[in-house]
């Protein structure tokens, strides 16, 4: 009886917030700010440009939330046998193909970021498909294992951190880049490496082994 | 200067010795009590008038003793010195005798503040001292008649002290002060009359309050008696002539109260006395009889039926009189001396008692007459009273097995005969009947009582002796009931709490919970936006 | 019907059926996937938000939008293991 | 902030505070230390409140102010009133503590104990020394907490249920003592106590309803400390602390902080002209007068001794209440020295109650027969204590008993004279059977002694009751004499509570 | 000397490095966390001086960029998360908790994602920040042992969810101002269904996070299936993070009028607080279960004072006395607490007994922790129970300081279960059980918080002025 009353209010409040959409005047956003200050950024792509250096310390700690789930099931993991790899021609067959083209085509969405839709996260996650197609076919995952697998996870936000203390170093002010070019090439920077930590971050919580990867050691 | 110091010593002196009894073994402390009584014997006799200032003392104690009262203070003192010297022989060496020595030295102390005191505050505090302290003498034998009669005098003294500090206080409230009436002369309300009546009438033994004590003087020790009969009664009388004098006009019906409570005394005590087995119980009803007679005079006084000076120092003559009479009658019971010589002290003391000429008593009772010559009469039919009783007493002093020998007690007892012989000559008081009808009229109890008491042993007649403390025995179940209701235990001691049973908490059902938060968030949700679209109305 | 109106709605029907799966399911693992059903709703609703009649739709949401998924994933993530090790500690 | 000389008032809470601090971390064995440290504290105490007596006595006026809450500050101020009840708390300290030393010879938390027993002191001090409801609040509230493990020292289950009602009524009393202070801060806004009252002489003053409710909350909150009828449910049951504690509790902390609290309710915060205005006065001198009686009534039926004695505090304390409650100088005399002397009194009484039963083994009225004989100096003691109680003369029950009635006569108040008859006569029938029976009779036959505790212990608890019960005589014999408290609380009545004599 | 930039970045910059190293070298793990946890409280003590100061992340301004500001209302808090991480990490219970593995790494992400909380001035910076303390407090909660698992999911379930719900709120908010700063919100001046369809979504959304009275039913057994540092953590901050952002939207980005509006909603739900915190307590078995609950009910006090908080600032003074002092007593607790559990063996509550002579430390810290909760003169509790009485009653609501001093005597009823375990004889031996002197630092501070009320004044006038 409760569930039928809950299911009703649900509708009734999603309803009432359609309606608050549809009376409430909207605002003009930001597009003609960002617009304006897109220049400086050093990149032609508005998203990246709100991502990287208008809102930078929101993604700052976007990528500090991913290294912290990496901690947590690192941390949590219940020690478990790993489920036995995809053995069998079409399975090494396919993993010889697509690798390196997953490998080149993140590189593309990477450098691409700065002026159409791609970036750091898109290539992160498109590697972290390659690198997890890798393992299930069998490979040794050293990537996300030990030493390797914890500098990976907290490589971005090392690479956000050090990125900010230095451009605070010249300009005074925490990721604030000193003119476009600097920007741009800033940017990159930063996007290349959370790239990657993105990738070995997605791939060992995919995994989800206990302590730092090797196995046999880890939570109780 | 030296009489300042011999009055503020009287009542010291007492307590000194009281608190070396504490400490010092027995044979010197009961000397030093004896000693203690030096002073105040001292003062009686040489410093009348004196005055003292003790300003530290409680609220500023001044000290003065009257001229007229100087004999009472010397005979008082005599009695307790006499006392604590029998004391010395008479009790035994025992855990208690540190208790009782102390008592005795304490209650002495009192009872001189009481005579001395000239502001309220110290002589209720002498006062309270002497009936608290006196509980001790009472009490002193432990045996279940002592611890009755305990019990039965230490309720009336908390009365009689309530009375006394309720009309102390109202007379502080009326006047501003502490003096007594007798100085400042200003008549208190007449609630403090009734109130003063009754908390010296408990001391003196006016007769309903009287029932404390034929029950507490026989248990006490015999100098304790000796002491409470011959002594601490006094303290009533001299209270009242202090706060109730006859000089002052005394709210209607209380001379009337106290003329007819007084003759009731005098005969009724008599009465009941004679019948008594205990020597000791004889001679207290006749010092309630003699009191009746003393309280009668003061209600005459009050009713405007004698003059106040001429009662006033009627009845100070008394009290020196019965003072050293019945002590020595009282020492006399196990007086240590040869039976002769005891008889013929007793013989003394008791033709005193009776008015015989010659005798203090005949002085006392010749000035009672002449103050208030409608007493005349009643005082000679009291005198046969006394006679009777004193007829009983002696006989059963002689019946009585003959006490040890010894010399102190003797001593006590001939210093008090001898004091009670040489009074009229120290007080210059007429002692010889001025005509021959008014010495036989003094001799006729005597000779009467001797021979009805003859004639009555004779024929073996056995009077049926009343209980000692007549009233009282109506009280006792009323006491007991009054014992047992209190028993109740008032313990407010709340049942133990039942310990919490110690399962843990139920895994509440998941699925519960989610959907009561549900309901919650549904509320929430909808209070906080009608609240912010109300807002936007306001 | 604006496009936006029209996102929003689906977006609030996303959401709404999310959050009736939070509160209803049972098992973990379906509370879970309700979440992420309902944190794209959300999502979904700041990208509704965007959309400018007669200009390219505003940045601004759809960088929260990206931002929003990557913290929903890593969320997610942690769920799992969670489930996971509940389960491996009811079994102990 | 303060001047040098103003920081005496917080020199003395600050000292017993720090003996508190000295002796908590002491380990349990290093008596010897601890004993040390537990006679330095109040001896220091005593030394700073002798220079503060002289010091008021010369008319200096001592204030130490403090930066508090938004719009009140923490003051604490030495005047006539506070120094009596220091001095008094003070010198009962030191003994309690001497006694204390002995009594507590064994058994386990005994630095916890002494540290407990220092932070009451410190309470009490601060109580004293407050200079407006919010110190008077923040202290009041301490004094609870530092009581609480004192009165379940034993921790068994029966001291732990009640110590969880005494928790509850005393929390509750300082709950109202909180919502009395908001309410005062709410109506008159941010003021100390002063002389003749504050509200009295404050020019705007609230609804004569507001004030009346005011008072009630406030004599409610003080009411419960002050063990007033029917909030008084928790002192007995208090009774299962250990006798030091329970001496210090009903003569010195705790119950006095109550009435002083009363008094200063009366007399500072409101000013009697305007307590008697308002018509308040009659319900407190009832309140005070049932309390009285109900509690002497209860007290004739206990049997255990400390729980008498329990009860029997529940009735005298109320008489400083009633006191209070007279708007007439003597009677406030009379209140003020009461104070003084029922502390003296009781605590010797408490004393001599926790040697009997350290000594002889004796806890209950019906087996005290015979004592006497065997402890006669603390029997002494209590004698002098109970006939102080009962209000005969050279004790300084008679003075204060003295004072209340003409106080009452003169403020034609018949029925309060009435009332001390009553208490008086009820106390003799509580506490003369105890006296007769411990002088008088032999000791019962079926005596099981406890081992006899060690010479020195029994020393010190037989020094304590008798310095205390001289004290009860001295109060009453050199009354008048400048540094005993009656002359004091004469000067009080006349200066500060704005009696024209 | 230190500009206000390099300062408010350091806030959360050397917490999250630190973690990044503990998680990258988990030997040297514990001692960093250590180390960083005292490093961190005294730059919140240095940040003292900088109240007032707003800083803009990337160099933009508000509209476009992340701005970080550091007030009145903000530094206390801090000064809250810095002492209780600090004392908590070098408590015994502190150092075990972090030995475990990955622990010390979560250890300081939390201590960064408060810190970032509690300056940033962005709605939706609040939502990673929320997002990154709720995400480490699940985890470190599932460390307390093989029992924190279920407790912690359902945690988890219960924080993003209302993490989602604060999301849609956000969105709304941008729809209606085009902006996400609270400040510009704020100026927006909102009304009608563009103010309420927002503002329900936030507090609903907040309120389940922070656990307040109808959606408190995941808190009691997440908070005693912790650690008891964790749980230290937990009660006395964690759960503050989302009030704290409750009292942003309400005083700053909602008019003053919706609080009016909404001031009785919130007075029922914090009075809904003290009810089922107290009945729970009351019920409660286990030790740690009791100081939950205790918790539930403290929670309340900041629904109620926000209910004020239309009326006069005082109250928001009085709310932000009530959650330091409660924070400091409940850490103290909490860690003190440990020592009682250890030393008896168990933790069935009426049958604990006195921890021993040498557990002195501990006693007082329950001791000094309970008086705080009661809110007894002179602690802080009672600090905050007076401002807001004060508050209230100047606003007319008589009935308000009656209920604190009855709340304030229940609390103590309840609380008395512990505190009467402390004098419970017979003593237990001594063990080898912590003695708490880091529980008994944090119950003196929160004693001695009563003495703050000046400076908290001080601190709210600067709040004002920018």
């Amino acid at each position: 009886m409760a569930a039928a009353f809950l299911g009703g209010f649900i509708a009734l409040a999603c309803l009432a917030l359609f309606a608050a959409v549809l009376v409430a005047p909207a605002a003009p956003g930001l597009e003609a700010a960002v617009a304006a200050a897109l220049p400086e950024t050093g990149v032609t792509n508005p998203v990246t440009g709100v991502l990287l250096d208008f809102r930078g310390y929101d993604t700052l700690l976007e990528v500090a939330v991913i290294a912290l789930a990496v901690i947590g099931a690192a941390a949590l993991a219940p020690r478990e046998t790993p489920p036995a790899p995809l053995a069998g021609p079409v399975a090494t067959a396919a993993a010889a193909v697509l690798a390196p083209a997953i490998v080149l085509f993140s590189g593309y969405l990477l450098w691409t970021g700065g002026a159409r839709p791609g970036g750091a996260f898109q290539a992160g996650a498109l590697l972290a498909g390659g690198l997890v197609l890798l393992e299930i076919t069998g490979s040794r995952p050293w990537w996300r294992r030990g030493l390797s697998g914890r500098l990976g996870a907290a490589a971005g936000t090392a690479a956000f951190l050090i990125a900010g203390l230095g451009v605070m170093a010249a300009t005074g002010r925490f990721l604030d880049y000193p003119g476009p070019d600097w920007g741009y090439a800033v940017i990159l920077a930063i996007e290349a490496v959370a790239a990657v930590s993105v990738a070995v971050a997605l791939s060992a919580l995919f995994a989800a082994e206990p302590g730092d990867g090797r196995p046999g050691e880890g939570a109780p | 200067m030296t009489d300042a110091l011999l009055l503020i010593a009287a009542p010291v002196m007492p307590l000194l010795a009281a608190a070396l009894a504490m400490a010092a073994p027995r044979r010197l402390s009961m000397l030093g009590l004896a000693v203690a009584a030096a002073p105040a014997l001292v003062a009686g006799l040489t410093a009348g008038g004196a005055e003292a200032e003790l300003p530290g003392f409680l609220f500023g104690a001044q000290l003065r003793l009257e001229p007229d009262l100087a004999p009472a203070l010397a005979a008082i003192a005599l009695v307790w010195g006499a006392a604590a010297l029998h004391g010395r022989a008479e009790i035994a060496d025992g855990p208690d005798s540190r208790r009782y020595k102390a008592c005795f030295g304490i209650s002495m102390a009192g009872q001189f503040a009481t005579l001395l005191a000239r502001d309220m505050a110290s002589f209720y505090a002498g006062f309270a001292a002497l009936s608290f302290a006196a509980y001790g003498l009472v009490a002193h034998k432990g045996t279940v008649e002592a611890m009755r009669a305990g019990r039965v005098y230490a309720v009336f003294v908390v009365m009689g002290e309530l009375a006394l500090f309720t009309a102390f206080v109202l007379i502080a409230a009326a006047q501003a002060g502490l003096a007594p009436p007798v100085e400042t002369g200003v008549s208190a309300p007449a609630l403090v009359w009734w109130l003063l009546l009754a908390g010296f009438g408990v001391k003196a033994g006016l007769v309903p309050l009287h029932v404390w004590l034929p029950l507490a003087h026989p248990v006490a020790p015999v100098p304790a008696s000796a002491a409470l009969s011959g002594a601490t009664l006094k303290a009533g009388l001299v209270g009242l002539l202090v706060f109730a004098p006859p000089a002052l006009a005394a709210p209607p019906h209380y001379g009337e109260a106290l003329i007819w409570l007084g003759f009731i005394g005098a005969f009724g005590a008599a009465l009941l006395g004679v019948a008594q087995r205990d020597p000791k119980v004889v001679l207290a009803y006749s010092s309630v009889s003699q009191m009746g007679l003393a309280l009668a005079l003061l209600g005459a006084a009050a009713h405007g039926l004698a003059e106040p000076a001429p009662a006033r120092a009627a009845v100070l003559l008394f009290v020196v009189h019965h003072a050293l009479a019945k002590a020595a009658l009282f020492l006399g019971v196990s007086s240590g001396a040869p039976r002769m010589v005891t008889l013929v002290g007793l013989g003394v003391a008791a033709l005193s008692l009776t008015g015989a000429p010659l005798t203090l008593g005949y002085a006392a009772k010749a000035a009672a007459g002449a103050a208030a010559p409608v007493l005349g009469p009643v005082l000679s039919v009291a005198a046969f009273g006394t006679a009777a009783l004193m007829a009983r007493a002696l006989w059963l002093v002689v019946r009585q097995a003959p006490a040890r020998t010894s010399r102190i007690k003797a001593t006590a007892f001939g210093a008090l005969v001898l004091g009670l012989a040489s009074a009229p000559l120290m007080l210059a008081a007429s002692v010889v009947p001025s005509t021959a009808t008014a010495a036989a009229a003094a001799l006729a109890p005597a000779l009467a009582a001797l021979a009805l008491g003859f004639g009555l042993s004779l024929l073996r007649v056995r009077w049926p002796a009343p209980p000692p403390g007549d009233l009282v025995v109506l009280a006792d179940p009323i006491g007991a009931a009054l014992e047992r209701s209190s028993r109740f235990t008032g313990s407010t001691a709340d049942a133990p709490r039942s310990a919490a049973a110690l399962q843990d908490e139920a895994p509440p059902d998941e699925g519960a919970l989610w959907r009561e938060t549900g309901v919650a968030m549904a509320v929430v949700l909808l209070a906080v936006a009608l609240a912010a679209l109300g807002a936007a109305t306001r | 019907m604006t496009s936006e109106a029209l996102y929003a709605a689906v977006a609030l029907a996303l959401f709404g059926l999310g959050w009736a799966g939070l509160l209803l399911k049972a098992a973990p693992l379906r509370k879970l996937i309700a979440l992420n059903v309902m944190s794209l709703g959300a999502l979904m609703l700041l990208v509704a938000f965007a959309w400018r009649p007669d200009a390219p739709p505003d940045p601004v949401p759809h960088a929260l939008a990206i931002t929003g998924i990557v913290v929903a994933v890593a969320a997610t993530a942690l769920g799992l293991v969670l489930i996971r090790r509940v389960r491996a500690d009811r079994d102990r | 902030m303060t001047g040098s000389a103003e920081l005496l008032p917080v020199l003395i809470v600050g000292a017993t505070l720090l003996s508190a601090a000295a002796i908590f971390p002491l380990r349990d064995d290093q008596v010897r230390l601890r004993a040390a440290v537990c006679l330095a504290g109040p001896a220091a105490t005593l030394a700073l409140v002798g220079a503060l007596i002289a010091g008021v006595r010369s008319g200096a006026r001592y204030e130490a102010r403090f930066p508090f809450l938004p719009g009140d500050d923490l003051l604490l101020q030495a005047d006539a009133l506070s120094v009596l009840f220091v001095a008094l708390s003070s010198a009962l300290w030191l003994v309690t503590t001497v006694y204390a030393l002995g009594y507590m010879r064994h058994g386990p938390n005994r630095s916890r104990f002494f540290g407990f027993f220092a932070l009451c002191v410190s309470a009490t001090m601060g109580v004293a020394l407050a200079g407006n409801m919010i110190t008077f609040l923040v202290f009041y509230e301490t004094l609870t907490l530092a009581t609480y493990p004192l009165v379940v020292h034993k921790g068994d289950a029966a001291t732990l249920r009640a110590g969880r009602t005494y928790l509850i009524y005393t929390l509750s009393g300082g709950a109202m003592v909180f919502l009395g202070t908001m309410l005062l801060h709410a109506l008159q806004g941010a003021g100390g106590f002063e002389v003749g009252g504050l509200l009295a002489q404050a020019e705007t003053r609230p609804s004569d309803a507001a004030l009346r409710l005011l008072f009630a909350i406030l004599i409610a909150g003080v009411g419960v400390k002050a063990a007033l009828a029917p909030l008084h449910g928790w002192l007995p049951l208090a009774m299962v602390a250990p006798a030091p504690v329970s001496a210090l509790l009903h003569a010195v902390a705790v119950v006095k902080a109550g009435a002083f609290g009363v008094v200063r309710v009366v007399y500072d915060v409101f000013g009697v002209t305007l307590a008697d205005a308002l018509g308040v006065l009659p319900w407190l001198g009832a309140a005070a007068a049932i309390t009285i009686v109900w509690g002497s009534v209860l007290a004739l039926g206990q049997d255990d001794l400390k729980r008498r004695l329990a009860y029997s505090t529940v009735s005298q304390v109320s008489y400083i209440a009633l006191g209070a409650s007279l708007a007439h100088p003597a009677a406030a005399v009379g209140a003020i020295l009461h104070l003084i002397h029922q502390g003296i009194m009781k605590i010797t009484l408490f004393f001599c109650a926790g040697a009997f039963a350290e000594v002889e083994g004796v806890k209950t009225v019906s087996r005290m027969a015979g004592l006497g004989r065997r402890m006669p100096w603390t029997m002494a003691a209590f004698t002098v204590a109970a006939l102080g109680m009962i209000g005969v003369p050279p004790t300084a029950g008679f003075v204060t008993k003295w004072y209340l009635a003409i106080g009452a006569l003169e403020a034609d108040g018949a029925w309060v004279v009435a009332v001390l008859l009553i208490s008086s006569g009820l106390n003799a029938a509580y506490f003369l059977p105890i006296v007769g029976a411990a002088w008088f009779r032999p000791p019962p036959d079926d005596m099981v002694r406890p081992e006899p505790p060690p010479r020195l212990s029994v020393a010190l608890m037989a020094v304590s009751p008798v310095v205390t019960a001289l004290l009860v005589m001295a109060a009453a014999l050199l009354a008048t004499s400048i540094f005993s408290p009656l002359g004091w609380a004469q000067a009080l009545a006349l200066r500060e509570f704005g009696f024209e004599r | 000397m230190v500009s206000p930039d390099a300062a408010l970045a350091a806030l959360f910059v050397l917490p999250l490095t630190g973690a990044l190293a503990a998680f990258a070298a988990p030997r040297a793990a514990a001692a960093l966390a250590i180390g960083v946890s005292w490093a961190n409280a005294a730059l919140v003590g240095g940040l003292y001086g900088m109240v007032g100061a707003r800083i803009a992340l990337g160099g933009h301004a508000a509209p476009l960029g992340v701005a970080l500001r550091l007030d009145g209302l903000a530094w206390p808090f801090l000064a809250l998360a810095g002492a209780l991480f600090a004392f908590a990490a070098s408590a015994t219970a502190g150092r075990a908790l972090l030995a475990k593995p990955g622990a010390a790494a979560l250890w300081l992400t939390l201590l960064a994602g408060l810190n970032a909380l509690f300056v940033s001035a962005d709605a939706f910076n609040l939502y990673i920040t929320l997002e990154v303390v709720s995400l480490a407090a699940v985890a470190l909660t599932a460390l307390g042992g093989p029992a924190a698992g279920a407790p912690a999911l359902r945690y988890l379930f219960v924080s993003l969810g209302g993490s989602i719900f604060y999301l849609a709120g956000v969105a709304f908010f941008y729809r209606a101002t085009g902006a996400l700063d609270i400040g510009l919100i704020g100026a927006a001046g909102l009304s009608g269904p563009a103010l309420a369809a927002p503002l329900a979504l936030t507090t609903l959304g907040l309120l389940l996070k922070a656990g307040a009275a109808p959606f408190h039913f995941w808190l009691p057994p997440a908070h005693a299936a912790a650690a008891p540092a964790a749980s230290a953590l937990l009660s006395g901050v964690v759960v503050k993070a989302a009030l704290y952002v409750l009292i942003r939207l309400w005083t700053d980005a909602a008019p003053p009028e919706a609080l009016d509006a909404a001031a009785p909603v919130f007075r029922v739900l914090g009075l809904a607080a003290l009810g089922v915190g107290a009945l729970g307590a009351f019920r409660a078995t286990r030790l740690k279960a009791l100081i939950a609950f205790s918790t539930v009910a403290q929670i309340g006090y900041a629904p109620l004072a926000l209910g004020f908080a239309a009326g006069s600032p005082l109250a928001v003074q009085a709310l932000v006395a009530f959650m330091a002092a409660h924070g400091l007593a409940k850490g103290a607790i909490f860690l003190a607490a440990d020592g009682l559990r250890r030393a008896n063996g168990h933790d069935a509550l009426d049958s604990l007994a006195d921890p021993g002579s040498r557990l002195g430390p501990t006693k007082g810290a329950i001791g000094l922790g309970v008086v705080a909760l009661m809110g007894l003169p002179p602690s802080g509790g009672f600090l905050a129970k007076w401002t807001l009485a004060e508050a209230a009653t100047a606003q007319g609501h008589w009935w308000m300081a009656p209920l604190l001093a009855g709340a304030a005597v229940l609390t103590g009823v309840y609380m008395l279960r512990l505190v009467s375990a402390l004098v419970r004889a017979p003593a237990c031996a001594d063990g080898d059980a912590p003695r708490g002197w880091s529980a008994l630092a944090l119950a003196v501070a929160a004693v001695a918080l009563g003495f703050s009320g000046p400076m908290l004044s001080a601190l709210m006038l600067a709040e004002a002025a920018p």
